[in-house]
């Protein structure tokens, strides 16, 4: 099984699989940390600020990441499964995801990791 | 892990199946008969299709071309100007009654397989489409006519699995990668046939199947020859299995090479790309078929085109002075070769690495097809000896049959058509003997010299590869006994097949396990090999005419005063010639005539 | 070497189940994996908009405005229902979508059996639990006065 | 020129584990890998085992994962193959011996999916049944399956859950549900939405990569998706 040479969209769907899982992973913490809203301002103002941080940052830029390449892929699949004639295409439309998430990383990424870069002086 | 472990040679009792009737080959001839027994004998009967390979294996899927009926669905036919070109195309050697019944049915036959499911490619109003095939002609010869039914250039792919979905839909009982290694024709029982003998690959165990009637479908033997377009598994195991049980073999000299093989590697290329209109051309740019076949050119029958074609490159014209020609289907265009030729297209690309659009395609006769096989009459049942005396209880049909429908060179699609109709009727016939047979006994004796014979072999531990052998066997029968043939070259064949035989006693097995022994496998095959090559140059040396398939440049007339009569060889006893005897051919409508396209 | 025992697990007899014959279709079990499968592609959709707009909102275009998340910022967001409703669905649209790839992800390379059973219900207890707790926190928050002393305390 | 060969050997009479082995073999680069195999069982060491048929890749029986891919050793040459190969036995298969696999399984799957034409009316003519070329053309693809099982055994899905009925049983499927003459497409529609049915196809796409025939088998199955849709809501 793990002989067999990997082709991109098999890779695509490997992809698929760990970003699901990993969004899921993160939506099961996320629900938890939201509990702390119940407890009231002080609590949560708290636990969020445990969270100010670059590595955290950088967690939620790779979820983020996760979350586009899982959307995009999502509707390719979702399209070859409606409308089967797409399939025809399933190559050019691997590559697309795989390079519209990178496109679609590079602002979101910037953005995101501005207060944390070294260009912002922290 | 239950294995009997390497070294460990003692054998299991024979495992037995009873069955009704035991159909041996799942090709078209095969699985056709066992639909016809199961629909007639109703659910109840048990039906069993024993194959050395998957059924959907079977060479059946390998046909391209088309099966040919005169259904007259785009142009005007009838079915006796398609018995008329089957007698002529076989240069009047066919029995006219076999062939009657053939074109006659052949119609009811390909609708029957409409019903059934298989997908032809359609006329805009709806109906199967047609097109040309080599010697099919409009009225007597006038001129080419659209005879071929086809799905694309898969038609015998589609025959194999409609028939097969058909029987997994009437639960017929398949015994798929068991060898048949002999007949269960007990002593002292009228000679009659009741069973088989057959070897489970998977587990190299001998099992013994009991039968009220036996079919043997098992194909053609195009393995004997180093060219040919016939696939590794076609050895001719049926043909060779009743020659040994002192049954005669009908017309084995003529073996149909087909004029447009790959070069070198023997693949065929349909005749169909010169039915859409493509041709041959020489090394000088010619299109020499217009010299040898004025009004048919390049659709004469194969016979004649391969013949044809080695006198150009014996004249020097081949390319390059070469021993090929070419086929040129430029001007056919990518719609034609991409939607009714896209499997030929295929072959060319992946094995040439040449685009049909732009390039010549080197060809060169192949080996294809053999007409002879085991003499049968017009329902399949085996013929004992040149009297026309019955074999009880056995059956052939298909390319190891010989009806003779074929007489001394087939015409295309006429192939398929001869393992439809005549696997159907002998799948009635059989339904009727089982009506009739009691249960039969066993024959241990054939049990027993199997299982002796399968364990000497694997005993042996000095001795010949069987691929040396096989390999010295298909060169010397291409070489010597091919298009053409002379007094001197059969009778080098004849001695060299004969010391073949001898050096084969002493074969060598390197497995020595049981699971998917292939390599013991092999050597069986090339043991059938060598006795379907001993009958046909045998057959080939006395024969002193050319007819059809059969070219002797030492007697390049066809002598219908001596020589209009099948050829029955027998297997005399080991070591001795076989014993050669002759039937008259059939005439009843068409008298011998010159045969010119 | 070994290689590879679990993709070619030699197991007894070669023997085979010759005869072959038809095999009688399977019957049909019920369409819970087929629902399944369209209620994948349909909240995939939705999640688009409503994942997708989320971390949009909350990852993006607060740093694009300079804000903070914090009490204050949710407080003004839940205060219209119009937020509420959107995350509920996300929520819910979410968890199913998301656990339901996990409970096919398990069943995919976990041998059918206890052990299968086992994470399966474990997943479905916590998701079971975890959807309670989300639904809980977003319906009963309450903007105007949050309590300084939780539910559970 | 010579072609290093890796074969995957196995023998269960005399193995416990599978092993590689490794055979310099002459070739010229039009030859096919099936006449490497050939070349090693022939002349090299008569044990190696392996199915094959007709060599033109029409039969469907030599199936085998070459240089990491789902191939038909006797459509693959040299020249494309390079001159390092490598042959393995199909994966997802239970090996019986080297590079032949159990396909009684890759069968059952085939044969539970009502892989014939169920109609019994004849035209009261005799005739054949009418079907227009388009009509005829909604199947054309599938109808080509060689039934070689590369597709099925490529299936990371089909690994990972044997039950999966498979890439190949759908295309058969395909074949008899979009022929106009067909009667049983319900029914058959109906073992397709099996639990273990078309649900499992995570459009990987191996199957597609790995087709010797060139179909495009998840349209195949897609398109017997959108027929459970709309045919049996
Ligand atoms: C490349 C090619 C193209 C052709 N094109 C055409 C065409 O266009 N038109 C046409 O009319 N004809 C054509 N022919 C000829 C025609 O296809 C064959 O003559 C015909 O298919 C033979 O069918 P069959 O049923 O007799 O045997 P096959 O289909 O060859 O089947 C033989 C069966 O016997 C089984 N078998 C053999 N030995 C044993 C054994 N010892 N034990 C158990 N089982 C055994 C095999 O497993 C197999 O199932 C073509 C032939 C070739 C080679
Ligand atoms: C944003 C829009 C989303 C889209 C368009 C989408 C689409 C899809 C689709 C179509 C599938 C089925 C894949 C298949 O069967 O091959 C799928 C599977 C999955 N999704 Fe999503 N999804 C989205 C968001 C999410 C989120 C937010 C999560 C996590 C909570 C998630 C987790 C999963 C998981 C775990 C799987 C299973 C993967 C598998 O079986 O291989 N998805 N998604
Ligand atoms: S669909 Fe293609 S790969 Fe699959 S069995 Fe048929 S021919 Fe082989
Ligand atoms: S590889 Fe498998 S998952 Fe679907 S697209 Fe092909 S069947
Ligand atoms: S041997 Fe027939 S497909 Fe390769």
């Amino acid at each position: 099984m793990f002989r067999y040479r990997i082709s991109w969209s098999q890779l695509a769907w490997l992809g698929h699989r760990l970003s699901g899982i990993g969004v899921l992973v993160y939506l099961f913490m996320h629900i938890v940390e939201n509990a702390t809203l119940a407890f009231g301002p002080s609590v949560y103002d708290t636990t969020q600020t445990f969270f100010r941080n670059l590595p955290v940052r950088l967690g939620e830029i790779v979820l983020m990441a996760a979350l586009v390449y899982h959307s995009l892929n999502g509707l390719r699949v979702v399209a070859m499964d409606f409308w089967p004639a797409t399939t025809r295409w399933y190559r050019p439309m691997t590559y697309a995801v795989i390079v519209g998430t990178i496109v679609a990383m590079i602002p979101l990424g910037l953005i995101m990791i501005t207060p944390y870069a070294p260009w912002n002086g922290r | 892990m239950s294995l009997v472990r390497q070294g460990d040679r003692s054998r299991p009792r024979p495992r037995t199946h009873d069955l009704d009737a035991v159909v041996v080959g799942a090709g078209g001839a095969g699985l056709y008969a066992a639909l016809e027994l199961k629909r007639d004998l109703g659910p109840e009967a048990r039906i069993g299709v024993i194959s050395k390979l998957y059924p959907t294996r079977s060479h059946t899927g390998a046909a391209q071309g088309g099966v040919c009926a005169a259904l007259g669905n785009t142009e005007e036919d009838n079915w006796e100007w398609h018995w008329f070109d089957t007698v002529k195309g076989g240069d009047y050697l066919v029995d006219q009654d076999a062939a009657e019944v053939m074109c006659h049915d052949a119609v009811e036959t390909v609708i029957n397989l409409e019903h059934l499911g298989l997908p032809f490619n359609r006329t805009p109003e709806g109906l199967i489409d047609q097109r040309r095939f080599g010697g099919h002609t409009r009225n007597f010869g006038e001129g080419p006519v659209r005879r071929a039914c086809y799905a694309a250039d898969r038609t015998g792919h589609h025959i194999l699995q409609t028939l097969y979905e058909q029987c997994i839909r009437h639960d017929v009982l398949f015994y798929d990668e068991y060898q048949v290694l002999d007949l269960a024709m007990p002593a002292g029982a009228d000679g009659r046939v009741n069973g088989v003998i057959a070897l489970q690959l998977s587990s190299g165990e001998v099992h013994s199947f009991r039968a009220k009637a036996v079919l043997f479908a098992t194909g053609g033997f195009g393995k004997i020859f180093k060219v040919t377009s016939n696939a590794h598994t076609l050895t001719g195991d049926g043909v060779a299995i009743a020659y040994r049980r002192g049954l005669p073999l009908e017309d084995m000299e003529f073996f149909q090479f087909h004029p447009t093989g790959m070069y070198k590697l023997g693949f065929l290329l349909s005749e169909a790309m010169r039915g859409e209109g493509g041709f041959l051309v020489n090394g000088k740019g010619e299109r020499f078929m217009e010299r040898y076949a004025p009004t048919m050119k390049d659709l004469a029958s194969r016979d004649v085109v391969s013949r044809s074609i080695y006198q150009e490159i014996a004249a020097g014209r081949g390319i390059d002075g070469k021993d090929f020609v070419h086929l040129d289907v430029r001007h056919l265009g990518a719609k034609v070769l991409n939607e009714k030729l896209p499997d030929m297209s295929g072959f060319i690309r992946t094995y040439f690495g040449i685009e049909p659009l732009t390039d010549l395609v080197p060809i060169q006769p192949t080996a294809h097809y053999a007409m002879g096989g085991i003499p049968t009459d017009i329902d399949g049942r085996v013929l004992a000896d040149e009297s026309g005396r019955l074999v009880p209880g056995f059956f052939a049909a298909g390319e190891c049959a010989c009806v003779s429908v074929h007489g001394a060179n087939r015409l295309g699609t006429n192939s398929l058509l001869d393992i439809l109709v005549f696997g159907r009727r002998a799948g009635i016939a059989m339904a009727e003997e089982v009506r009739r047979a009691h249960t039969p006994e066993p024959d241990t004796a054939a049990e027993a010299s199997v299982t002796a014979a399968l364990d000497e072999l694997l005993a042996r531990t000095e001795g010949e590869r069987p691929a040396v052998i096989r390999e010295e066997l298909q060169e010397t029968m291409f070489t010597k006994c091919g298009v053409y043939r002379s007094s001197a070259l059969l009778m080098q064949a004849w001695g060299e097949v004969d010391d073949l035989r001898v050096r084969a006693q002493q074969l060598v097995v390197q497995d020595k396990g049981k699971r998917y022994n292939t390599d013991l496998g092999e050597a069986l095959e090339l043991l059938f090999l060598l006795d379907c090559a001993e009958a046909l140059v045998a057959s080939a040396v006395a024969r002193t005419e050319s007819r059809g398939a059969h070219a002797r440049e030492d007697y390049p007339d066809r002598d219908d005063v001596n020589w209009l009569k099948h050829t029955f060889a027998f297997r005399w006893s080991d070591g001795a010639p076989p014993r050669l005897a002759y039937r008259p051919a059939t005439i009843t409508r068409f008298e011998p005539k010159p045969r010119t396209y | 070497m070994a290689i590879g025992r679990r993709i070619w697990p030699v197991q007894g007899d070669p023997l085979r189940r010759n005869p072959s014959r038809a095999a009688r279709p399977r019957p049909g079990e019920p369409g819970f994996e087929r629902w399944m499968w369209y209620f994948t592609r349909i909240s995939g959709l939705l999640l688009v908009v409503l994942a997708m707009g989320h971390m949009l909102i909350m990852h993006v275009l607060v740093q694009l405005t300079g804000q903070e998340i914090s009490f204050a910022f949710v407080t003004s967001r839940w205060g219209t229902p119009f937020w509420r409703i959107y995350d509920l669905l996300l929520l819910v649209l979410a968890l199913v979508h998301g656990v339901n790839g996990a409970r096919i992800i398990i069943g995919d390379y976990v041998e059918r059996g206890g052990l299968r059973s086992l994470l399966i219900g474990m997943l479905l207890a916590l998701t079971f639990v975890l959807l309670l707790l989300g639904i809980f926190v977003i319906v009963t928050f309450d903007p105007a006065g949050a309590p300084a002393i939780g539910p559970f305390s | 020129m010579d072609v290093q060969l890796r074969i995957l050997r196995f023998d269960p009479e005399r193995d416990d584990l599978a092993h590689w082995e490794e055979y310099a073999v002459p070739a010229e680069p039009s030859d096919r890998v099936l006449d490497l195999l050939h070349h090693v069982k022939w002349y090299q060491d008569g044990t190696l085992t392996f199915r094959r048929s007709c060599a033109h890749g029409v039969c469907g029986s030599d199936a085998m994962l070459i240089n990491g891919r789902n191939r038909l050793a006797c459509e693959y040459l040299v020249k494309d193959a390079g001159r390092a190969i490598s042959v393995e036995p199909v994966p997802g298969s239970q090996v019986i011996k080297d590079l032949l696999v159990d396909l009684e399984g890759f069968w059952d799957k085939y044969r539970s999916v009502m892989p014939y034409l169920v109609n019994d009316e004849v035209p009261e003519d005799g005739k054949e049944r009418r079907q227009s070329p388009d009509e005829r053309e909604r199947f054309d693809d599938t109808s080509k399956c060689i039934l070689c099982g590369a597709c099925t055994t490529a299936c990371p899905s089909f690994w990972a859950n044997p039950d999966y009925v498979g890439p190949a049983a759908i295309v058969n499927a395909h074949r008899f549900i979009f022929d106009s003459r067909d009667h049983a497409t319900e029914e058959r529609l109906e073992i397709m939405a099996d639990a273990d049915g078309v649900w499992r196809c995570r459009t990987i796409f191996n199957c597609v990569e790995a087709c010797p025939r060139g179909i495009n088998i998840t349209r195949a199955i897609m398109e017997v998706t959108r027929q459970i849709e709309i045919r049996r809501p």
